[in-house]
């Protein structure tokens, strides 16, 4: 209410201007002291500047700008970008664990140089993100898209003299390039087909489009699920993403893993349901909820299996994040024309994506974590850790536990609802699927705390030191992952909500 | 005027053509460049759509995507060097020290 | 629209040999020679489009920056005989 | 009058008592808690007399005391409660006494032997007392079968009290594990009992027994449950269940096994176990619910003809043995067995007689069994034995009489007993069962095998000359030995002659006590009523020799004759200096019966051999099989995994080929489903 | 507020013994574990409810707090206790401080973090039998795995990692089918219900016309499909044959203390589930499929018996006997008869008892001989009387020795399935499980035979005497307990049963 009536209607995109506005801040500060390792000051305004635009999304979401209550979205700049609840709600997880991975950079970059890059790359790339869930259109959709991009493969490769990270960039870059080119031409032939760009407009088209035309419309919906499939690490575009994330630095795979991932999904989300309306595709012959549906099955099925043997925690954490996009990709997939379930199915399927983001990065840091203290990333390697370092172990315990969908850890709710509401949609099979990946995945997930609690340590390795930032991330992770499960209500209640918003 | 369905066969040509050479080449730099091949596929495709249509939409699209296109062989470009650097080579097979 | 037709014809089939010459030159430089036809090409199917304002730009921003980007990079990768190689 | 029914409880709870104080300060008692256990027995027996008295007078008792589990709904309640009745009242004060004699003689026993853990044996014996105790008063089947495992439980302890030695654990099992078998058989009758009727009452207006009755006759049919079979059917069916429990506790073919390894138990125990308790415990349950019984002559028949062959059967396996409480076991069998007869045959009356002076002889034998095994050093081979007469005269002579009433020879107890169980079935059997007959035949044949073995144990112990130094010079044994020999030994003289019917038939008096007694009591459990049942539902009606009394008076000399041969092919046999072994003339009948006809050898191969083969072999296909097919999918998943992160090369061009391939899959899938390419 | 108040405390109090130093964690879970006990304790005390928790009627320290809205389904706090979950919760309460006691010489080794996980499960447990609300019992249920996991992976045998990720997997794939059955059928009910309370889905379940048409199922179907689906789930936890191979693997490897949680409640929750949701909530289902689950039931108890009988190990014995036990159970409910579902319930306490005595014991003898072999050991008693005199009353126990609970238990059992209208042919069902008792009775003498008795003879280096009080103190709680239960079953059974009633009245109606 507020917003509605006082705010110019620009302010709606605050929080990713404040995102990019510190990003600027960062650059000045760059540009006035270009050897500075002062990673207190620009962790630090990192850090105030993204929990600054998490604090203005968690405002905007609470008073419902852009919802059904005050008056439905707010569209900006000729409806190229618009700023719902859902976008909102990207935009909290985006910003949260841009926020924790700041937290944690601060050690893991200390006394590197080119932090200032770091972490305005970072910002940028969140911007991006916050820009991505706005986005209304396939234009900005496309750019937006490239703006998260782009940072990306350059913090993936961050560690220049590192070979495994360089390696990782090229790769992620070639797979990159490769998808936004798949992307583009997807996106120019539904042009071709529909004559626009903007959402409204090319599902307006699309409804009254010549059947001979249907090829070619089909093709380029593909061809942009392929796009979104890039960003969301699902197959068969996941191909980039074990060497990434075990390649990057940690706080970049956390931050990979879990952010882009769910930006990936919000612009798929926004894109498929509003520009090819499941009603308007089927009849069309493109039936891009079967496609999803297959997508889910063989990426969370293939993440799982190629994560259960694998030796290397970071790896394991990899192909377990691309399991999570198989699980996540359920929302696209238990969908059906007009059916009252949708809103519930997908509002459980960004509920998860939250919970993701903090148990994932929860993960991942921890990885940092153990890295910082170099002691190796294998699950031998992890052996008898807890007797060092119980709390983080502990942490990691949450994560682990929460990733594999115990309870009391937040996992276990999203995870649960999400097969609920798949079942709920009458996608049983896909929650069947869900199910035994599921089971396979406690399999792995444990072996990281077996390693962690139950195996003897070699006694090889000395902690030397005690972090305070990655400590204080990895805490907070595991806080929210704890909290989200007594405190899911209001995440499962907005997320539905705006979900649904987003079917009507 | 030419039918706009030749332009989407000749772009869907310089598609395939890009896709290629992104299958058959190993090294990098001919990667990009078959990137830019496909991303100029797209373009052909907006440009042309965009007459019929006789909307700017088309062409203004087609103008981000040369930007980022741009941009995207920066980023590639500096990539490929450190990879150079690192690696000795710019044979994109070479980089499998992470696999399985 | 004969002139029109055959025009096209000749462009495309000047854009798709580039391409093709791009993808299958063994020699690095080549290519990128060849790139910077297609592309030139390419322009002139925009100018066919009536986009002359984007055939200008598909000639300063990538003939004249992705080229020579591309063209640098060759340069200082060129000292390892492998890169002819496909 | 009612006061005695008023300290019933008192009468199982007193040696309740003893077994938790035995347990539980037994070691700081003196004599390890046995003068506790005597004091409680005697108090027992005391009260078991005053209801006796009462019953006498004509009072019964029988009452719920104690609701166990109670059903909210319409079900069925399950109670404690006690019954005593003229049986019940009878059989009380038979276990009392011999309790308490057992109690007695156990100071000569264990204390004076100096054996150890004496608090477990007293407490054992106090338990054992209190659960046949309990089991005599239960006033409904459920209450009696869980006394009844209760027993079973006593019997395993106090069989394995020498637990440090290999022997009497494994037979304390084998005791347990064989009436178990029986015991299932019985459970699954009391279960089918409570599923029929409704409930498991010994007595009253809708007691098990009468609802049965009322359903054969035609009344009241419709509240019982028959599982649809024909009420008669379903009766016999489940009369026969129980009678699994009875079989295994009562030793008969073909759960008999158990009995003779039981010997390792000390020999008081012995004497307790099929004197008064355990064994006792089949064959009362059985009189207990005569009334149900009775109503199925097929059930009867089973009874009676089990019985006959396990009387010839134990009989003759008892002829070659060495040892003087394996004798003394087998004739336990074989004893237990014109038990069942009597009943089978519709002999009531007989068979509780039987019960009774069996319970007084068999108790003596044991005893004096145990004087001997005490004066041999705990030595109990007969071979080793000889001339004890003169050594200890008391322990003979007593042991002399409970011999004679065992073999039933005129006028000792056993004889009227055994002959009027031999009557029943004869008389029954000419008037129209001729199976009985069979029965008859083999209980007959069996007198003169059991005069042959009881002599011949007679005189192989205490006749000729001694054959061991240990037997020249045995060991003393105390007044607590000697005063229970003799107040049994008195007992077996006179039990008899409670019930002397070939007396009262020949002279016409009236003497025959324990048919008034038995005849007397609640509605529905007399001796009288019994006989209608028989007569009414299984056909059995009399028939005679001649008269009636040339029947009695046949049968009489008939067994007395065959008795007579028995003992004295024993005498001339054994009764010399220095007898030896005969056995060799059997030929290869010796063999069958010195392994006891290989009845414990297929028991135990399907016990042992063959159960621990099904459990191997199941083990084997769980581990194998169910457990294979658990890990096989845990291998298989792995194995995939391992396969499928192999399509993560690390080679960049092979990404993007199976990209474009995935990507060109998807493509044609949903093209050709949705038409496109149409 | 009961109810809350017990749980929160023992999350507290779970939280403080974690913070606990390790020499004292042991006395102090102990101290902070009779609390819940005296909560329980006056909660049966207090206890006067008669209805049951689904079906409706009276329900004692009953509390609905709203906690989340999902997909149109109100999910609550929703806790109450009937009289199938009061004598469960006092198992738990009684077993768990138990169990802490006997974990005092055993475990030595980061005993804070070991106590502290015992009483996070016992938590747990406390949740799982008093939650009334889907969601929230299901987040009780799947978070007592997690302490089981690392109790038998951290302190267990050997072969600790493959038996806790074994019993951890199995039984997670367990709740996943579980959840996708139940989860089926409430969409099934479509708009007769509106939130995930257990109570309301029951009794939409329980009338007819209620459920609709899923997918591709038919109401009828969809019935079908879901209870195999929690059938399985739930049958994983019993465990009944042939999902059962997890359990000899984790008891074996588990610690004592764990074991008897694991045999003394865990299993429990599987049959707790069974009745609550199949049997309580889809009676037409079972009564249609009585006979498969009947021979279920009987092939758990004898199968599961010749299993044990095979078994040299002693805590294997006891393991796979407890197979053959809950056999029994299932065969209980399957009867729909008050004695049949009521001896079940009371089965679940008795066995809970029971198999945690004997659990125990092993344990107690493991402590002095460091073998749990049956043949490495003979003639123990003479060394260890008591402890020995406590393992022969625990095996009789099991074998069903009247006026002890095992008794009651399996003869409510017996006696309630040979008169089920119910289930065709149940006296032979009856009588081919009962054989059970036999062949339980064989193979706990032989084993008893062999160890406790005959020759002393087991070579060790130290000497072997009688047990600490403290290991035998809670073997003598236990053995009362059971005898009190055995003498006296309405301490329990009349509330059971009440409780049971409502679910056999209304399960005609179809």
């Amino acid at each position: 209410m507020l917003l509605q009536t006082q705010l110019p209607q620009w302010t709606a995109l605050g929080p990713a201007l404040i995102l990019a506005i510190t990003a600027l801040v960062l650059f000045v500060i760059d540009s006035v002291d270009p050897d500075s390792t002062d990673s207190a000051l620009l962790a630090g305004v990192s850090v105030v500047g993204t929990l600054a635009a998490l604090g203005v999304a968690a405002w905007f979401l609470a008073a419902g700008t852009g919802q059904v209550g005050t008056g439905g979205e707010i569209t900006l700049f000729r409806d190229a970008l618009v700023v719902d609840g859902m976008s909102l709600f990207f935009t909290a997880i985006f910003t949260s664990v841009a926020a924790m991975v700041f937290v944690a950079s601060y050690d893991y970059l200390k006394d590197r140089p080119d932090q200032a890059e770091f972490y305005s790359l970072v910002l940028l790339a969140t911007t991006g993100m916050a820009l991505l869930a706005s986005s209304n259109s396939l234009a900005t959709a496309f750019i937006s898209l490239e703006l998260t991009s782009l940072p990306s493969y350059a913090l993936v490769a961050y560690l220049k003299r590192n070979r495994g990270s360089v390696e990782a960039g090229l790769k992620y870059f070639l797979i990159g390039a490769l998808s936004s080119s798949v992307f583009v031409f997807g996106i120019s032939l539904v042009y071709a087909v529909t004559g626009s760009l903007l959402f409204s407009d090319v599902a307006s088209a699309l409804g009254d489009l010549d059947q001979s035309f249907r090829g070619v419309a089909g093709i380029g919906v593909l061809m942009i699920a392929g796009g979104f499939a890039f960003k969301t690490a699902s197959v068969p575009f996941h191909f980039w993403a074990p060497e990434a994330y075990e390649g990057a630095p940690a706080p970049v795979s956390a931050f990979l893993s879990s952010a882009s991932k769910a930006a990936g999904f919000a612009v798929a989300f926004r894109v498929f349901v509003e520009a090819f309306p499941i009603a308007t595709a089927v009849d069309l012959g493109i039936d891009w909820v079967l496609a999803f549906g297959i997508l889910a099955v063989v990426t969370m099925t293939l993440g799982n299996f190629a994560a259960a043997t694998q030796e290397n925690v970071k790896r394991m954490l990899a192909y377990s994040s691309i399991g999570h996009a198989g699980y996540v990709l359920i929302g696209l997939a238990a969908l059906s024309a007009g059916a009252a379930t949708n809103g519930d199915v997908l509002g459980a399927s960004m509920a998860h994506l939250l919970v993701y983001g903090f148990m994932n990065t929860g993960a991942f840091l921890f990885v940092a974590l153990v890295e910082h203290w170099g002691v190796g990333r294998t699950f031998e390697d992890y052996n008898g850790l807890a007797e060092r370092a119980p709390m983080a172990c502990a942490a990691m315990t949450v994560f682990m536990f929460s990733l594999a969908g115990l309870p009391p850890f937040g996992g276990f709710f999203s995870k649960y609802f999400l097969f609920a509401s798949a079942i709920g949609a009458g996608f049983w099979w896909l929650a069947a699927f869900g199910a035994l990946n599921s089971a396979l995945s406690l399999f792995y997930y444990s072996r990281v705390v077996k390693a962690m609690w139950i195996e003897e340590s070699d006694g090889s390795f000395e902690l030397t030191s005690r972090p305070i930032g990655l400590y204080a991330a990895i805490m907070v992770a595991a806080v929210g992952t704890l909290v989200l499960l007594p405190g899911f209500g209001p995440v499962i209640e907005t997320a539905q909500t705006v979900a649904a918003a987003l079917f009507g | 005027m030419v039918p706009a369905q030749w332009y989407l066969m000749l772009s869907a040509a310089i598609f395939c053509i890009g896709l290629f050479g992104i299958l058959t080449r190993r090294n990098a730099l001919l990667f990009l460049m078959s990137v830019e091949l496909m991303l100029n596929a797209a373009n052909v495709n907006f440009i042309a759509f965009s007459l019929q249509w006789g909307n700017v939409t088309g062409q203004t699209f087609a103008l981000f995507t040369m930007a980022l296109a741009a941009a995207e062989v920066a980023i590639g470009i500096g990539i490929i060097l450190v990879l150079y650097r690192n690696f000795r080579d710019t044979d994109v097979t070479k980089a499998t020290t992470m696999r399985w | 629209m004969v002139y029109e037709t055959i025009a096209f014809a000749l462009f495309a089939l000047i854009t798709v040999g580039c391409s093709l010459g791009v993808v299958l030159a063994r020699d690095v430089w080549h290519s990128a020679l060849l790139l910077g036809g297609a592309l030139l090409s390419v322009a002139v199917h925009y100018v066919m489009l009536q986009a002359e304002f984007l055939a200008a730009m598909q000639i300063l921003v990538y003939v004249g920056g992705v080229l020579i980007l591309i063209t640098f990079a060759v340069m200082l990768t060129r000292t390892n005989p492998e890169v002819n190689s496909t | 009058m009612a006061g005695a029914f008023d300290y019933t409880p008192a009468i199982v709870l007193l040696p309740f008592l003893s077994f938790l104080l035995a347990l539980g300060v037994g070691r700081s008692m003196p004599k390890g808690g046995a003068l506790a256990g005597i004091a409680a027995t005697g108090g027992s027996l005391l009260l078991s007399v005053w209801a006796m008295l009462a019953v006498a007078n004509g009072g019964t008792y029988n009452q719920t005391i104690y609701t166990w589990a109670a059903g909210t709904g319409n079900s069925f309640e399950l109670t404690f409660g006690l019954l005593v009745d003229p049986l019940a009242a009878m059989m009380l004060v038979i276990v009392s006494l011999i309790a308490f004699l057992v109690h007695v003689f156990s100071l000569g026993y264990m204390n004076d032997e100096g054996e150890t853990g004496l608090p477990r044996y007293y407490a054992g014996l106090g338990l054992f007392t209190a659960s046949m105790l309990g089991f005599v008063v239960a006033n409904n089947l459920l209450m009696a079968f869980m006394f009844f495992e209760l027993v079973g439980l006593c019997s395993w302890l106090l069989i394995g009290f020498w637990f440090r030695e290999e022997a009497p654990p494994s037979a304390a099992k084998k005791a347990f594990l064989v009436t178990r078998f029986g015991d299932y058989f019985f459970l699954v009758g009391v279960v089918a009992v409570f599923a029929t009727f409704g409930t498991a009452a010994f007595a009253g207006e809708g007691s098990f027994p009468a609802l049965a009755e009322a359903a054969l006759a035609g009344e009241a049919a419709t509240e019982i449950n028959t599982f649809g079979f024909a009420p008669q059917t379903w009766f016999t069916v489940v009369g026969l269940l129980v009678l699994g429990g009875v079989v295994g506790k009562s030793a008969q073919f073909p759960l008999h096994t158990w009995l003779p390894d039981a010997m390792e138990g000390p020999t008081p125990v012995s004497a307790l176990i099929h004197a008064a308790t355990m064994v006792a415990a089949g064959v009362y349950l059985v009189a207990r619910m005569y009334g149900f019984y009775a109503l199925s002559p097929t059930a009867l028949g089973i009874i009676a003809f089990v019985g006959g062959f396990t009387a010839l059967f134990a009989a003759t396996m008892g002829v070659v043995k060495r040892e003087i409480k394996q004798v003394l076991a087998y004739s336990t069998i074989s004893q237990y067995g014109y038990m069942m007869l009597a009943l089978g045959a519709g002999g009531y009356i007989a068979a509780t007689f039987h019960l009774m002076t069996h319970a007084f002889f068999k108790a003596l034998l044991f005893l004096g069994a145990g004087s001997v095994i005490i004066a041999m050093h705990h030595n109990e081979n007969m071979w080793d034995m000889g001339g004890l007469k003169e050594r200890m005269p008391v322990t003979y002579w007593t042991f002399l009489a409970g011999s004679l009433a065992l073999a039933g020879i005129f006028p000792f107890s056993g004889f009227w007993s055994k002959d009027e169980v031999l009557y029943e079935a004869l008389a029954h059997g000419l008037g129209g069962t001729p199976l009985l007959l069979a029965a008859w035949a083999m209980g007959l044949l069996a007198v003169f095998f059991t005069g042959f073995y009881t002599f011949r144990m007679v005189f192989l112990t205490f006749h000729g000359e001694p054959r061991t130094d240990v037997a020249r010079d045995p060991h003393g044994v105390g007044w607590n030995v000697k005063a229970p020999l003799t107040v049994l030994g008195v007992l077996a003289v006179v039990a008899g002659f409670v019930n002397m019917v070939p007396v009262a038939k020949l002279t016409g008096a009236h003497i025959e006590f324990l048919h008034d007694w038995l005849a007397h009591g609640l509605g529905g459990l007399t001796s009288e009523h019994y006989g209608e049942l028989t007569g009414q539902f299984a056909g059995y009606e009399t028939g005679y020799v001649g008269s009636e009394l040339t029947t009695v008076l046949l049968s009489g000399a008939l067994s007395l004759g065959l008795a007579l041969a028995g003992a004295g092919l024993a005498y001339k046999l054994y009764n010399v200096p220095a007898p030896v072994e005969h056995t060799d003339r059997l030929g290869s009948v010796k063999t069958l019966l010195f392994n006891n006809y290989y009845q414990d050898e297929y028991q135990v191969w399907l016990a042992d051999t063959a159960a621990r083969n099904v459990a191997r072999g199941a083990d084997k296909f769980d581990q194998g099989v169910i457990d294979g097919v658990v890990n096989g999918i845990s291998s298989v998943s792995l194995f995939s995994g391992s396969r499928v992160r192999r399509i993560q090369t690390g080679v960049v061009s092979n990404y993007a080929a199976l990209l474009t391939l995935g990507l060109v899959a998807l493509l044609l899938g949903i093209g050709l489903m949705g038409g496109w390419f149409l | 507020m009961i109810i809350e108040a017990l749980i929160a405390y023992t999350f507290v109090a779970a939280l403080a013994t974690f913070l606990a130093p390790d020499e004292r964690a042991g006395q102090v879970a102990f101290l902070l574990s009779l609390v819940p006990v005296v909560g329980s304790l006056y909660m049966w005390g207090q206890y006067d409810a008669t209805g049951n928790a689904l079906l409706g009627g009276d329900l004692a320290f009953e509390t609905t707090i709203e906690w989340l809205r999902v997909a149109g389904y109100t999910l609550s706090w929703h806790v109450g206790v009937d009289g199938i979950s009061m004598p469960l919760i006092v198992l738990t309460t009684v077993l768990t401080t138990l169990s802490i006691v006997s974990a005092w010489t055993p475990i030595t080794d980061r005993a804070s973090q070991f106590y502290g996980l015992m009483l996070f499960m016992e938590a747990n447990l406390l949740g799982v039998f008093t939650a009334l609300d889907f969601f929230l019992w299901f987040v009780f249920w799947e978070a007592v795995l997690v302490p089981m996991y690392f109790l038998i992976g951290v302190w267990g045998g050997p072969r600790r990692k493959y038996a806790a990720i074994k019993f951890f997997v199995y039984t997670n794939v367990a709740s996943l089918v579980m959840f996708i059955g139940f989860i089926a059928l409430v969409f099934g009910l479509g708009d007769s219900v509106s939130s995930l309370s257990l109570p309301e889905i029951a009794q939409a379940l329980r009338q007819e016309g209620t459920l609709g048409q899923f997918g591709a199922l038919t109401p009828e179907a969809l019935r079908a499909v879901a209870f195999a689906a929690m059938f399985f789930g739930f049958g994983v936890k019993v465990p009944i044959v042939p999902v059962h191979t997890w359990l000899p693997d984790a008891h074996v490897e588990a610690p004592t203390p764990v074991s008897v949680m694991l045999a003394g409640v865990l299993l429990k929750m599987g049959t707790y589930a069974l009745l609550r949701f199949n049997f309580t909530m889809l009676p037409d289902v079972a009564q249609t499929y009585a006979v498969p689950i009947a021979a279920i039931a009987v092939i758990s108890v004898i199968y599961g018996a010749f299993l044990a009988m095979a078994q040299q190990d002693l805590k294997r014995i006891v393991a796979y006997s407890s197979v053959s036990s809950m056999g029994y159970v299932i065969l209980g409910l399957i009867a729909y008869t008050e004695y049949g579902v009521g001896g079940a319930t009371f089965q679940m306490v008795a066995h809970g008892l029971i198999s945690g005595l004997l659990f125990m014991t092993v344990g107690v003898i493991y402590n002095a001989t460091h073998t749990r072999m049956v043949g490495d050991m003979s003639g123990l008693a003479d060394r260890m009387p008591i402890t020995s005199g406590i393992l022969v009353a625990g095996a009789f126990g099991y074998m069903g020795l009247p006026l002890m609970a095992g008794f009651a238990a399996e003869f409510f059992i017996f006696v309630g399935s040979f008169e089920s209208a119910v289930l065709p042919f149940a006296p032979v069902f009856t009588a081919a499980a009962m054989f059970g008792i036999v062949i339980v009775a064989g193979y706990f003498l032989f084993a008893m035979q062999r160890t406790l008795f005959g020759p002393f003879r087991l070579e060790t280096d130290y000497e072997i005497t009688s047990a600490p009080v403290h290991d035998t103190l809670p073997l003598a709680v236990l053995l009362l307990c059971i005898i009190a239960l055995g003498v006296a079953p309405e301490l329990f059974f009349g509330m059971i049963t009440d409780a049971v009633t409502p679910i056999l009245n209304a399960g005609g109606g179809f």
